[in-house]
């Protein structure tokens, strides 16, 4: 689907969505009545300083209106951004005050939603997708933690070497696939159906207190340990 | 201003140091206790898949004891082991030891940071503890604990783990604390030696090194390499952390806002130190600590309301 | 990955009461040994896991070596290896005893 | 008629077809290679500076850039292959023939050229030979130099690389040939004249300084545990019991261990004063905390080292310097007074075999001499008596009658049992033998003899060989010593135990040394930062070494 598509069939009644560059902000009319603040990384950029520091502002905004909106969070991006000045104006605290405002967003009611549409990697994607409450992607979403050829390199393993592992473990390579069955992806919508209506299907449903992300990776056997490990070294500490 | 001759320092040095070894040194002496040890030999379900050695405790030390006679939680990464980095196993012990001190709420965590970011035989269960860790952080801030992050060890705080930083109330950071998203390399390996020169040192510090970010704003603190420094740093920072809620998010927003008009038509470490008040910014990197603390604290302190 | 299993009967019962200690760490050219007091008598093992395969003959020598030198009765010694010199193997184990065999915390 | 003087002649005409494109002595750099086919003619021996550390490589640009047809089949003789401009000459035939010392970098090249048949070899020296040589039948035609300033009259200015121009110019131009200078500066006054100008013909100054490798700074922070126990035998099982106060150190990090434990375990051992005050060395910055501490007379050096330029210039007391203040070093001074002043050199290296042959060259690279083999060796001719020269002398030969009985320098060799990777560096036949078969050498390209060695370090141990009688002891000694290497199990238990019991074979509980006492807290400096705290902020650390 494209981003228009996407954008018509979540907002069949029209929404007040800007781009600015690569980036997207505002909001939209929600089937149940309310309206979803929305923002967004389009066009698989790579998200640097400023761009995060602007859609950080707009989520900080909706908190600040008070209310419970959900906000939706549209992902196509590339990576952080990889560059000199970036770097040096500190891009960690950039992305990690993205991340906090969703959080914070969350924890103060606004169910947060993440739509990953298309493309994202690395510390984009944590600051963006991975800090959302519900994580949900549209067929042919192409997640990247980290890309192959860069794990060739470091591990010093061929293309087609790690293309075999990555047939028994969803662990490290690339795809939708493996990162729902690790417990990042929450759900796979329909393109065929109304975005609108699972969106609302969505805010509709029971939420479930807390991380539920290692649970959804053990369930899926996707993540063998992680949650009772979590679940361990909780107990020992509260002991 | 000769290190003794004895070659021994009144403190071992942190860069030095193994994990464990912060972690016990930092705490007051004898209350150091580990939770989920390496006897539990809890280790790496994926690293076989690669014929990489596994490390009893997947890199990661996590446990509690007392600071100046506070109970605290402690995690410490060993950046020796896989470069630090997130596997399932060492990011969800981090992820349980944050989910109990959220729901302790009055215990402060203390993270040892060393780490390249994920670990990309794991990656996507690395990157998604990463989120994890994070949202643990923000929910246990939340509820009133206070997160401190030390960044000083061999393998810096890259990726990830940068981003992690960025959640926590408040940084200390010596010399060798790296702080970053991407690293020196892969910045060289996707824009090229043009943009970054990775194999150039002095300009890797200069742009994520610990004074940088002192002088930045992106740490409250720069200590001494030693583990008697940071010590006194954590102690601090858990005086003066600041609470998580919207006014210090819009506080942290204007900070970040503020720092993009006064620096970011800056080239260079240099012309930001010059612009941040520094007389003489090429004798900052071989400025010993004291000194560059006392340069640290005329330029300003640390806005410890807005992290 | 090898595994290799070594068992041996020491001079005597290693000192100390410590139920356990850990050195090194893995890494390129490293190992970490972890020592845990639970075997009875002067009985010692070793257990190794490398990914350097071939050097089964050193790994045995250097063990027989280290228990004739440190006497580790008592102790279950467990190695991963980061592909180590048989020097380092020998001083993370002597650093092993030494650790367990110490007083206090 | 008899002409004496076609050489002269032969020259003059040289300078005078060279001089169209000089103004003066000057050339500009776009003229380099129209001068060099000015000068060259075909067949020549020519010098083209490539030292152990610093590379006249604007001049090896141009050569590698001239006609062929003008020149060609030339014959190299110099002491460092150092560049790929040095190994192309060969690949397009402006050269022919190869005379050298040292080919560190490129050992892996020069190898495979030899095998096949690019390059005509004579002879891998040591630089005092190839030095010799110069002057005997290897004399330039041509040399090719590089320093850091000229003035216009031609006098040169190498600051602290000095190395082996004085040697190559003194060869060149006082046996009729044409000396070319490539400098980063042409200055009204130079700070000091290392090279009268009446020996240099003509002048080109460089675009950019040439380049200067970095070669002896060790980074404290790789060394290990394993590399200081080796230190820690080395002084309480050698330094203190012969007394060495005149020495040379090798450039590996368990050198560089010893000299980062002088101001502490030499210190705890009461050593100051005692060992270690003179030296034939490079600037090594790891030693900078045993100069700070008092332990260091006086180092002569080969070259310089890079950052170390404002430290020697504040430690004058120690180093040699010019009316300028900078270092003076001069690698033919420096090698004859390793070889002929100092009491012993302790070194590493890759191979050694069951007698103590060593060896660094592995069947893919020919890394080439350099000077180790002069270091570490002892001289035989007549020479000074000294305390130590005099007691591994007697060790040797208990019962010849003193006063016609040889001294002997100690010739140690302190390494690992096992090398990088875990490769055994104790093996029965050195790789070296297999070498000379597939090229024919009638030498096998050996850097250190048996019979020179010494002793023996590693961590298991030191072999004293002075003390052995026969083939089969010294074997078992050095079995002794060689941990769990094949060879060093393959040691007859028993034997090693007579020999321990007499001292020819130390083992660290011998010596009283705790294996467990080699902690890195040992190390009077544990990073590149510390070496610069402690020079007072003087050390100017290269950017690749530091971390801040």
């Amino acid at each position: 689907m494209t981003l228009a598509e996407i954008l018509a069939s979540l907002f069949p009644a029209g929404h007040d969505i800007v781009r600015q560059g690569g980036i997207m902000l505002g909001s939209g009319p929600l089937k149940s009545g309310g309206r979803v603040t929305v923002v967004g990384v389009a066009d698989r950029m790579p998200l640097g300083v400023d761009d995060a520091l602007v859609l950080a502002g707009h989520v900080l905004a909706a908190i600040d209106e008070g209310g419970k909106d959900p906000i939706l969070v549209l992902i196509d991006s590339d990576s952080q951004r990889m560059s000199k000045r970036d770097e040096l104006l500190g891009l960690n605290e950039f992305l990690a005050h993205l991340g906090k405002c969703l959080m914070m967003a969350s924890l103060q009611g606004h169910h947060t939603i993440g739509l990953l549409y298309g493309h994202s990697a690395a510390g984009a994607f944590i600051a963006t997708a991975m800090s959302t409450q519900s994580l949900v992607a549209l067929p042919g979403a192409t997640p990247a933690v980290m890309d192959l050829p860069s794990i060739s390199k470091v591990t010093k393993l061929s293309i087609e070497a790690l293309q075999e592992k990555a047939r028994s473990t969803p662990v490290f390579a690339p795809g939708l696939a493996n990162l729902a069955q690790t417990g990042a992806v929450l759900a796979t919508w329909d393109d065929k159906r109304s975005l609108a209506d699972q969106l609302q299907a969505l805010l509709d449903a029971p939420a479930t207190p807390g991380d539920q992300r290692d649970r959804l990776g053990k369930e899926r056997k996707g993540r063998p340990k992680a949650a009772d490990i979590a679940a361990r070294v909780y107990d020992l500490a509260l002991r | 201003m000769n290190p003794p001759t004895d070659g021994r320092r009144q403190s071992p040095s942190w860069y030095e140091s193994a994990a464990r070894d912060r972690a016990r040194l930092l705490l007051d002496a004898g209350t150091f206790a580990e939770f989920l040890g390496p006897e539990a030999r809890e280790m790496s379900p994926h690293l076989g898949i690669f014929d990489l050695p596994r490390q009893f405790d997947d890199g990661i030390v996590v446990g509690h004891g007392k600071l100046a006679g506070t109970p605290v939680f402690v995690a410490a990464q060993e950046g020796r082991f896989m470069g630090g980095a997130f596997g399932e196993v060492h990011g969800a012990k981090l992820v349980g030891l944050l989910r109990a001190a959220r729901d302790v709420a009055t215990m402060p965590v203390l993270i040892l940071f060393d780490t390249g970011g994920v670990r990309l035989q794991e990656a996507n269960v690395g990157e998604l503890a990463i989120g994890e860790v994070m949202r643990a952080v923000i929910e246990a801030r939340r509820a009133g604990a206070k997160v401190i992050g030390l960044v000083g060890g061999r393998a810096g705080c890259y990726g990830g783990g940068g981003l992690i930083a960025g959640t926590c109330s408040a940084l200390a950071v010596s010399e060798h604390g790296r702080i970053a998203v991407s690293g020196p390399e892969v910045i060289e390996t996707n824009r090229g030696v043009e943009e970054f020169d990775s194999k150039d040192r002095s300009l890797v510090w200069r742009t994520m090194g610990g004074k940088h970010r002192r002088l930045l704003g992106g740490a409250e603190l720069f200590v001494d390499d030693t583990i008697d420094a940071f010590r006194a740093a954590a102690i601090a920072l858990i005086e003066r952390a600041p609470a998580f809620d919207l006014a210090m998010l819009k506080a942290e927003q204007a900070r970040l806002a503020e720092r993009l008009k006064r620096f970011g038509k800056c080239a260079d470490g240099l012309d930001v130190w010059k612009q941040a008040g520094v007389d003489d910014p090429a004798k900052v990197p071989g400025m010993p600590a004291d000194e560059f603390i006392a340069l640290a604290r005329r330029i300003g302190e640390g806005r410890h309301d807005a992290r | 990955m090898e595994t290799l299993s070594y068992r041996h009967t020491a001079a005597r019962r290693a000192a100390g009461a410590r139920p356990m200690a850990i050195v090194g760490v893995v890494a390129s050219g490293n190992l970490e040994v972890l020592v845990e007091r639970v075997l009875p008598g002067s009985d010692c093992q070793v257990e190794i896991s490398t990914p350097v395969i071939g050097f089964a003959k050193v790994w045995e020598a250097v063990i027989t070596d280290f228990v004739e030198r440190r006497s580790p009765g008592g102790l279950r010694l467990s190695i991963n290896d980061g592909g180590a010199r048989a020097d380092t193997v020998s001083l993370r184990l002597a650093q092993a005893v030494r650790l367990i065999e110490e007083d206090g915390r | 008629m008899t002409v004496w003087n076609k050489a002269r002649v032969a020259r003059d005409a040289r300078l005078q077809a060279g001089g169209r494109i000089a103004q003066g002595k000057i050339v500009q750099a776009a003229d380099a290679t129209a001068l060099l086919e000015a000068v060259i003619k075909p067949g020549d021996r020519v010098c083209l500076e490539g030292d152990n550390q610093k590379q006249a490589d604007l001049l090896a640009r141009a050569l590698a850039g001239v006609d062929v047809a003008k020149v060609h089949d030339l014959h190299m003789v110099q002491s460092g292959i150092v560049l790929p401009e040095h190994l192309d000459l060969f690949d397009s035939g402006v050269a022919k023939r190869l005379d050298y010392a040292f080919s560190g970098p490129q050992s892996t090249r020069i190898a495979r050229m030899l095998f096949g048949g690019k390059i005509e070899l004579g002879a891998v020296h040591t630089y005092l030979e190839l030095f010799a040589r110069y002057f005997v039948d290897l004399t330039p035609n041509v040399a090719l130099i590089v320093a850091v300033a000229a003035d216009r009259d031609g006098n040169l200015y190498t600051g602290p690389n000095t190395e082996d121009t004085p040697t190559v110019v003194e060869a060149t131009a006082f046996k009729d040939g044409v000396v070319v200078a490539q400098v980063n500066e042409i200055v009204d006054t130079l700070p000091r004249v290392d090279i009268p100008g009446d020996r240099v013909n003509f002048v080109i100054k460089s675009d950019k300084p040439f380049y200067v490798e970095p070669l002896f700074t060790r980074d404290p922070g790789a060394i290990t545990e394993t590399q200081i126990l080796t230190a820690m035998l080395a002084i309480k099982g050698i330094y203190a019991p012969y007394g060495i106060k005149r020495l040379n150190h090798g450039i590996g990090f368990n050198t560089a261990a010893i000299e980062l434990l002088l101001p502490t375990y030499g210190e705890r051992l009461g050593l100051k004063g005692k060992i270690a005050t003179r030296f034939a060395l490079n600037p090594h910055p790891t030693l900078i905390p045993a100069i700070e501490s008092g332990w260091v007379e006086q180092i002569h050096s080969f070259g310089g080292e890079v950052g170390m330029e404002d430290y020697i210039r504040a430690r004058s007391d120690i180093y040699f310097t010019g009316v300028d203040g900078s270092l003076r070093s001069n690698r033919a001074i420096c090698q004859t007074a390793g070889l002929y002043a100092c009491d012993m050199f302790i070194g590493s290296t890759l191979q050694i075999d069951l007698q103590g042959n060593s060896s660094t060259v592995t069947t893919q690279r020919i890394a080439g001499f350099g000077g180790a083999p002069n270091m570490g060796s002892d001289s035989h001719g007549r020479r000074h008596p000294s305390a130590p020269w005099l007691l591994a002398g007697k060790e040797a030969d208990p019962d010849a009658a003193p006063a016609l009985r040889r001294g002997r320098k100690l010739v140690v060799q302190i390494v690992e049992t096992f090398g990088d990777k875990n490769v055994p560096t104790f093996v029965e036949k050195l790789d070296a033998i297999e070498l000379a078969d597939k090229l024919k050498l009638e030498l096998a390209p050996v850097m250190v003899y048996a019979d020179d060695v010494t002793h023996v370090v590693t961590e298991a141990g030191i072999a004293n060989l002075l003390l052995c009688r026969s083939k089969e002891e010294r074997e078992q000694a050095i079995r002794g010593v060689a941990g769990y290497t094949d060879v060093g199990r393959g040691r007859d238990a028993k034997m090693v135990q007579q020999l321990r019991e007499r001292g020819v074979v130390r083992w660290p509980e011998d010596l009283g040394i705790d294996p467990l006492d080699a902690d890195r807290s040992l190390l009077a400096a544990r990073s590149i930062e510390d070496l610069v705290r402690w020079s007072g902020g003087l050390y100017a650390a290269p950017s690749r070494f530091r971390n801040w």
